[in-house]
């Protein structure tokens, strides 16, 4: 019988006296008798916390991809970087976790500034000069920006390159049904979205684009910007938040709205989530923005101060008018990616960035130099994650791999589904297999995962 | 701040030594200092121009702010101490259930055995969380008197988002194409951007002098081209829907669906279950109901659970038990163990899957936590958790009575909407005054101007972890604030001992600094 | 508080939200409320009765505080936001070397491997922490230029008594009986106190005008029943005593020993090792020099390193590196490593020990956070926090010369004393009053009347974790606050944005209330 | 190169200039030239953070015996009792955690608060009117009580009881040699001192028990006040804390000074520290209360408020005439203490108490079950801990139980030393096996253990 309820006894007595009532079940008169629940809730008795903690733990233990066991080479969109303790104790700090939606701008400074600093450092990350203050991850944030676009330019046709993660796509092809978009994808070779030249059929209200895609490989954003103008559509680009230290920033390739997948900031892998939609755009797209927006502003003494703006935007102003109904988000990874981003800095970010690339390239080298790897996306220039053949399929490899302490990567036929996607042939989504090397990879890490998996190929 | 520079060491913007403001991490950045420190790797240093072909290389790295760890952690602790939460006092705003959250969840949260687990590794390496996935499921189910979940929704408007496209999905395997949607007035503004979003439109009905759903307009605006209806119960006012199963009955009659919106959940624990009441699809919205923090503004985490004939058509893939057929079984509460057998768990994608609806499988941390929240009460811990968020709602409906109008004056479930409309007439003071003054009272303020059904609402939800004591100190500061207000004092100035005083929000979204970087060039003080 | 009941929910004591006094735990106590939970065993159910003889057994429980799992967090966090620290902002201490702690050293000291390990456990089955203790000694040998290390004492006072008792074991062994311990009239309170149980007498030797021990003085009470003399250097004034190989040299002469009180030893790491300077006993402050945080007062940790002659008498058991003989061997820093043979580390008593000082093996885990600070920085990085702490010091020093009187107008080392004295003859204002304006200015105060040789001293000691921003942000407060005296202003009313004003030192020694029970029957409010 | 200095090197160079110096080498010119460290520290370079902590975790993965690998029935002063996260949580707080000594009451109510909570406990557990902020632990609290009575007395004859915990009275010996103090053990029979009887010679000024004793029997406490009135002396009892919660108060047995070991409440075993000395005095000695001590009061406007208090009794002021060099304490463990007993409350540490007394009852009758186990303290009531004689040394149990995941206890040899302990032959004490049965203990865990004895002292 142990809770969180501080009423004892002779409280309730009292309170129920207060009102007039006989007993607990009073309080529910206005529910009728033939629903109300007679024996009670069909769950198993409440057991003390310790207990509890136990049996999570022991679930715990029955994860034996856990990345304090398993080496961990897996990415795809989430990934093992360095999360010093100074992020987990500064984001952790319970005024953060415990707090609600900054609602009442006064004792909300807080969270209010950090989400500040954190649209700020998207903004810049993504080269443009507006970020919201979340969405639920990668996949939601592209879908909001798809709704973005259709609304801006009135037109529901959607070209994505198959480039974009599987299931980022795939969530857009849910969430189309609902707002009828028509989406077209457009396939890869070698790693690249094979965009239509020239004249063409179609009339893209937006066009979606990868960067790096998720096969890791840099593509030609450089002709996007031309495309989307010739269509007069809206560009938005998928990028990795990590790669973004080194690269060009999307908007300067031309991007009217960046979104990505901010888990790589602070966040555990935690088993997909909660993890981060990062979100910008152009300055014209503001009033479109979905979700919330903390702004600076001053109080009634001059002081500055933070609160949330543009909420004419939001679904509870705008109600069957809005265009996102996004309403709780994920604040708390925000700040962990303010806390983060403020811990690595201007340099940190590019080391982490270079270094990620550093094993990447390194892996690539070594892994391709086992007898019947290859390349699956040819020399197309990887940064973040490579795709190789394996012999056997890639799954088997993941499984022999994981009895030698690594988890060796994530098997292509895994990612893309039962399905499969178009843009992988069933060939290659058995056999590819894709790793990541983050900057926590070490040498010794690589070389141990290249011999054993020299190994598993020819057993 | 004071004139001088922005120093990471100074305190002056903590409450605690006074009411600066604080910098921004911007301002406490110099070229050349760093935090980071990243683990020796021993991989050949090669240049970023053997790496990154050039017409992709970044010209200047991202400009973030430079600082040492020393001043990060000032920074953030400071801006901490300028930040309310539950764990430093009562929340009681309502509609979302600001209950205390057990830290042994973050405990939970925090196992490397669950921390540390990678979304995409194979369902043999996972069995852990493929076990807690299916026990909460099955757990959610019991709670909702329904037959099926997903746990991918990562809130509750991607919760409803994804009922209506279930809702839509029903139809159009039945062949029907069903364009509206029906909706009570007092509904959460999220529930209507969900239902334009899932492709349908909104039909409003109007809720009666008694705050509940007007039965007779409901009747009239029901159709065979209605989808379904979108209630919460109790609804957003606080009130029970007593006719529920009336509406039940005359929107199946129609062939609609009917959507239950689980932000008021935490009422009917263990009373009635909404399956029980008619609801084919119910959100949940672990955040408030199960106490999984809601961090500042998320996470949260949006399950949705539907009646056996919309089990086919949920998001997968779904964590299930695995039969010898391939299939997934039905499991009981509690059944799941860890000491589970080889790929005993694994995915499966219901026969008609609507498909994704998040890029893994939900916040699954936040699912951790809710089940470890609920583990420890069980079923006769959730049903007093109901009980006692009632009885403090009601124990303050009655005894705020004589200083603030109850907008409906019957009891209440977990929350009861005031109304300062008389007040505001009287002396001026509006709801926002009243929830401005209680900040300086210590209290967080209630949630004002929703629902948007009562003039100057102020609505109150202390939930069930605030003692008789600290309900009574609220009452008090109610009591203290509308006196003073009747005795000509000017709430406007309210609050003066936070952080920061009334902000203008006029000013914020008239020029827009979303960023630090569109600061106007002369500072503001 | 205002009136009204003590209310578990209400923050109106956090400085956030106002300053009203938080009320104890023992007034937010309601009888059957807990918050505990404890695990299920299986084990019978037994009475008291059955197990407790009645004559033994207690009639009443404890009365402690009854109170929600809830009201106990809000209570402490409540608490937490009425303090001060140095992750909030700078913490000029002199003496204290409140210096950023860095977090992963929180991490290290969590790790189950090392907190979750019995002290009792034998050698065998707790290699690691031998390890980690071995490689600790060796790593603060090698910082203080010392032949061997004890680790068991748990502070800096805990390591001057343990000094001197190995002082008077060392002349025991001897066959001489050495009555006095010479120190000088700057030194902390602690030196005399522990000569004083160390059964020693204590002579007094006064500084010159330079602020160094009058080494003319000093040879005058040197002689041959002098055990040792206890310096600290650089000494408390932040001066480094210019003749300590001379006054090494006089003691010696005599037949005594030099014992370096470690408090200052970050003002020297990797420039000057105390052995090197002729010390024979060493005592470090862990929680200073290497920043294992102060915890509002402790835990410490006072490790007491010596010379080679001094190594057989020092408390044990010591860990150690065993050799087949099955003594210990020495290691060298760096050279200790995890993947340990079994029976590698071992336990072992020096020939003529003067016994165990701990109830174990010393503060273990702050040992081992200190380890970890070490390792980061390593022995160059050891030097680079010298640099910048003596940098950052004479930087203020000069910056505030003009400000207020420097007590010794030289170069200091990482620290600097000034002087109100004048200050408060012009205006009245004094050291205290100066603190404590500082501490509305947004920081902590200077140790204030310490070193007892300087008049109104204010002791100011930046540490080198503290940026050029921030000193600056400090002299321009001291600036300010100097400024306001001599306009006029009286600064005893400072500090007044702080959770409390100036407390009534006065009333809690004449009327103690040292406990809940004691407060007089009326509120004092 | 990663520290955590905040100095650029511009901002080196500006500091340089402004004080008129070359370099940071002239910073230490007052250093004689013939002691400076010409070639640096001989240490190895400086670690990145991970680095280190990679280092610290495999270290902890070289300790077989973490309670969270072998169940731990190890107890002899050091306990594996139940910390709830959320007690870790707000004794983490970094308020808590990184702030100094409270000198300046205005901006340190938070830790002045809760050690006068924690006072109030203390006392209140002690049965006596005040206790002090906490000295370092069990062990220096026994020093400083015995230093209170000789001064209080101003005899230096200290009778104590062979029942104390061995390391207690090895630490009141080293320090007894420079405090000048005759110590007199007086030694145990089947788990009971036998205290002089009628006229005996010898003056004590301090009379030293221990409730329970370290072999966790209870003794005739009862007849000590008589004993030390008799001579004048100060009684001291050093008393588990954790056991108080069901027995009398040693206040009420006639203590005048309380010690314990404070480690039970919520400190982690951590290896033997930091723990927690308790010290509660009766009123008579409190101007000689050793260490801190807070007092309430008010502030200008009177408000209550917390300050440290009658620092006339420290060192700091009476210097060489201080009976007390104490200065840094535990505090932190003293506020820990403060939570965990806010968090038990009345009914919790009275349940606490009860569990392990139940534990004990149950794990001795399953224990001398077994064929050669047989009580080393005869029928003496056990509450806290049990001591048995094990066929095989005790040594050879512990080690042989490591192997089936358990630390059986504390073999009875190893804690008094290699030169033994005047109250146990040396045959029990290689024999005597010291068992300790928290509340966390389970049946289940019991009877494993009990079922890998069976085997092991067969074997
Ligand atoms: C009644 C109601 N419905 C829906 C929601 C949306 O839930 P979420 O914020 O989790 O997306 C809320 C949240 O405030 C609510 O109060
Ligand atoms: C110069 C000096 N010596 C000794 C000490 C005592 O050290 P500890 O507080 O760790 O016992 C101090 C502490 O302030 C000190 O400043």
């Amino acid at each position: 019988m142990a809770d969180y309820l501080p009423h004892t006894d002779e409280e309730l007595a009292s309170m129920l006296d207060f009102l007039g009532l006989a007993s607990l079940d009073d309080l529910f008169s206005a529910v009728p008798a033939a629903v109300r629940l007679a024996g009670g809730l069909d769950l198993p008795e409440g057991r003390p916390e310790p207990d509890v903690l136990a049996h999570m733990e022991a679930l715990g233990e029955a994860n034996a991809a856990r990345a304090d066991r398993l080496v961990c080479f897996a990415g795809a969109g989430a990934y093992d970087h360095e999360v010093p303790e100074v992020v987990r104790a500064l984001a952790g700090r319970s005024e953060f976790v415990t707090s609600y939606t900054p609602y009442q701008a006064e004792v909300a400074q807080g969270v209010l500034q950090a989400v500040f600093e954190y649209q700020t450092m998207v903004a810049r990350l993504a080269g443009l000069p507006v970020a919201n203050a979340s969405l639920y991850d990668g996949a939601s944030a592209l879908a909001e920006a798809v709704h973005l676009g259709v609304a801006a330019t009135g037109r529901p046709e959607v070209w994505v390159s198959a480039g974009v993660h599987p299931h980022w796509r795939a969530v857009l092809a849910t969430l189309a049904a609902g707002a009828g978009y028509q989406v077209v994808e457009v396939p890869l070779a070698d790693g690249r979205t094979r965009w239509p030249q020239g004249s063409v059929t179609g009339s893209p209200g937006v066009v979606v684009a990868a960067y790096p895609n998720y096969l890791g490989c840099l593509e030609d954003v450089g002709a996007l910007g031309p495309l989307a103008a010739a269509h007069g559509a809206v560009l938005v680009v998928a990028a990795d938040p990590v790669a973004a230290g080194i690269l060009r920033s999307p908007g300067e390739w031309g991007a009217d709205v960046v979104v990505g997948e901010g888990q790589a900031f602070g966040t555990p892998l935690g088993f997909g989530g909660p993890y981060l939609g990062l979100f910008a755009c152009a300055a014209a797209h503001v009033r479109r923005l979905p979700g919330r927006l903390v702004g600076e502003t001053v109080d009634t003494s001059g002081r500055t101060a933070y609160v949330t703006t543009l909420r004419a935007r939001e679904q509870d102003i705008r109600r069957e008018k809005a265009t996102s109904n996004v309403c709780t988000n994920q604040t708390l990874m925000a700040v962990t990616a303010a806390v983060q981003l403020g811990w690595l800095g201007t340099t940190g970010l590019a080391e982490v960035a270079l270094r990620c690339a550093r094993g990447t390239r390194y892996a690539r080298q070594e892994l391709l130099a086992i007898d019947g790897i290859t390349p699956l996306t040819g020399d197309t220039p990887v940064v973040r994650e490579l795709a190789v053949r394996t012999p056997v399929p890639a799954r088997v490899v993941v499984d022999r791999l994981a009895e030698h302490g690594y988890l060796a990567g994530v098997a292509l036929d895994q990612l893309v589904g039962e399905d499969g996607d178009p843009s992988v042939s069933a060939a290659d989504a058995a056999h590819g297999l894709l790793v990541a090397v983050t900057e926590r990879r070490t040498r010794q890490e690589i070389d141990g995962l290249v011999a054993a998996l020299d190994k598993a190929v020819r057993r | 701040m004071s004139e001088g520079p922005a120093a990471g060491g100074q305190a002056s913007s903590a409450p605690l030594m006074g009411h600066a403001s604080e910098p921004t991490l911007f301002e406490l950045s110099q070229p050349g200092r760093r935090s980071w420190q990243l683990r020796t790797t021993g991989i050949p240093e090669w240049g970023i121009e053997d790496l990154v072909p050039a017409e992709h290389r970044r010209v200047a790295p991202v400009a973030l702010a430079e600082v040492s760890e020393r001043d990060l952690v000032g920074h953030f602790t400071r801006l901490s101490h300028r930040q309310y939460s539950v764990d430093l006092g009562a929340y009681p705003l309502g509609s979302c259930t600001m209950k205390y959250n057990p830290k042994v969840c973050d405990a939970v949260a925090a196992l490397p055995g669950l921390a540390r687990v990678h979304p995409a590794a194979p369902a043999e390496l996972c069995q852990g969380w493929l076990a807690l996935l299916v026990e909460l499921d099955a757990v959610l189910c019991a709670v909702t008197g329904m037959a099926a979940c997903t746990l991918q929704p990562a809130a509750g408007a991607a919760g409803e988002l994804t009922g209506l496209l279930l809702m839509r999905a029903y139809h159009e395997a039945r062949g029907e194409r069903r364009t509206r949607v029906v909706i009570p007035d007092s509904a959460h503004g999220t529930n209507p951007a969900s239902v334009a979003l899932g492709g349908f439109e909104v039909t409003t009905v109007p809720s009666d002098e008694r705050g509940c759903v007007d039965m007779a307009a409901l009747l009239g605006v029901l159709g065979p081209d209605v989808a379904g209806i979108m209630l919460t119960n109790p609804n957003t006012l606080g009130l029970f829907e007593e006719e529920i199963v009336e509406m039940a009955g005359a929107v199946h009659e129609v062939g609609g669906l009917l959507y239950y919106d689980g932000a008021n959940l935490n009422a009917i624990l263990g009373v009635v279950r909404p399956g029980d009441m008619g609801f084919d699809i119910v959100h949940m919205n672990l955040h408030k109901t199960f106490a999984t923090p809601h961090g500042g503004g998320g996470p949260g985490a949006g399950p949705v659970a539907v009646s056996s004939r919309l089990a086919d058509f949920l998001p997968g893939p779904r964590p299930v038990r695995r039969t010898p057929s391939g299939g997934g079984t039905p499991v009981a509460p509690g059944s799941v163990t860890s000491g589970t057998a080889p790929g005993e768990y694994g995915w499966s994608w219901p026969a008609h899957s609507i498909g994704r609806v998040h890029s893994w499988h939900g916040n699954a941390l936040v699912l951790a936590r809710a089940l470890a929240y609920i583990s420890v009460h069980g079923g006769d811990g959730l049903r007093r958790v109901a009980e006692r968020a009632v009885l403090n709602a009601n124990w303050l409906r009655v005894r705020l009575a004589g200083v603030l109008d109850v907008a409906y004056d019957r009891p209440c479930m977990h929350e009861v909407v005031f109304s300062a409309a008389g007040l505001k007439k009287r002396t001026g003071a509006s709801a926002l005054d009243v929830g401005k003054a209680l900040l300086g009272e210590g209290f967080h303020s209630p949630t004002v101007y929703f629902p948007l059904v009562t003039d100057e609402a102020l609505m109150v939800e202390p939930t069930e972890t605030e003692s008789l004591q600290t309900l009574e100190a609220l009452a008090r500061a109610c009591e203290r604030i509308v006196a003073a207000a009747e005795g000509g004092e000017d709430l406007h100035a309210q609050p003066t001992s936070t952080p920061v005083g009334r902000v203008d929000e006029a000013q914020a979204a008239r020029s827009l600094v979303a960023t630090f970087d569109a600061r106007p060039e002369e500072p503001r003080e």
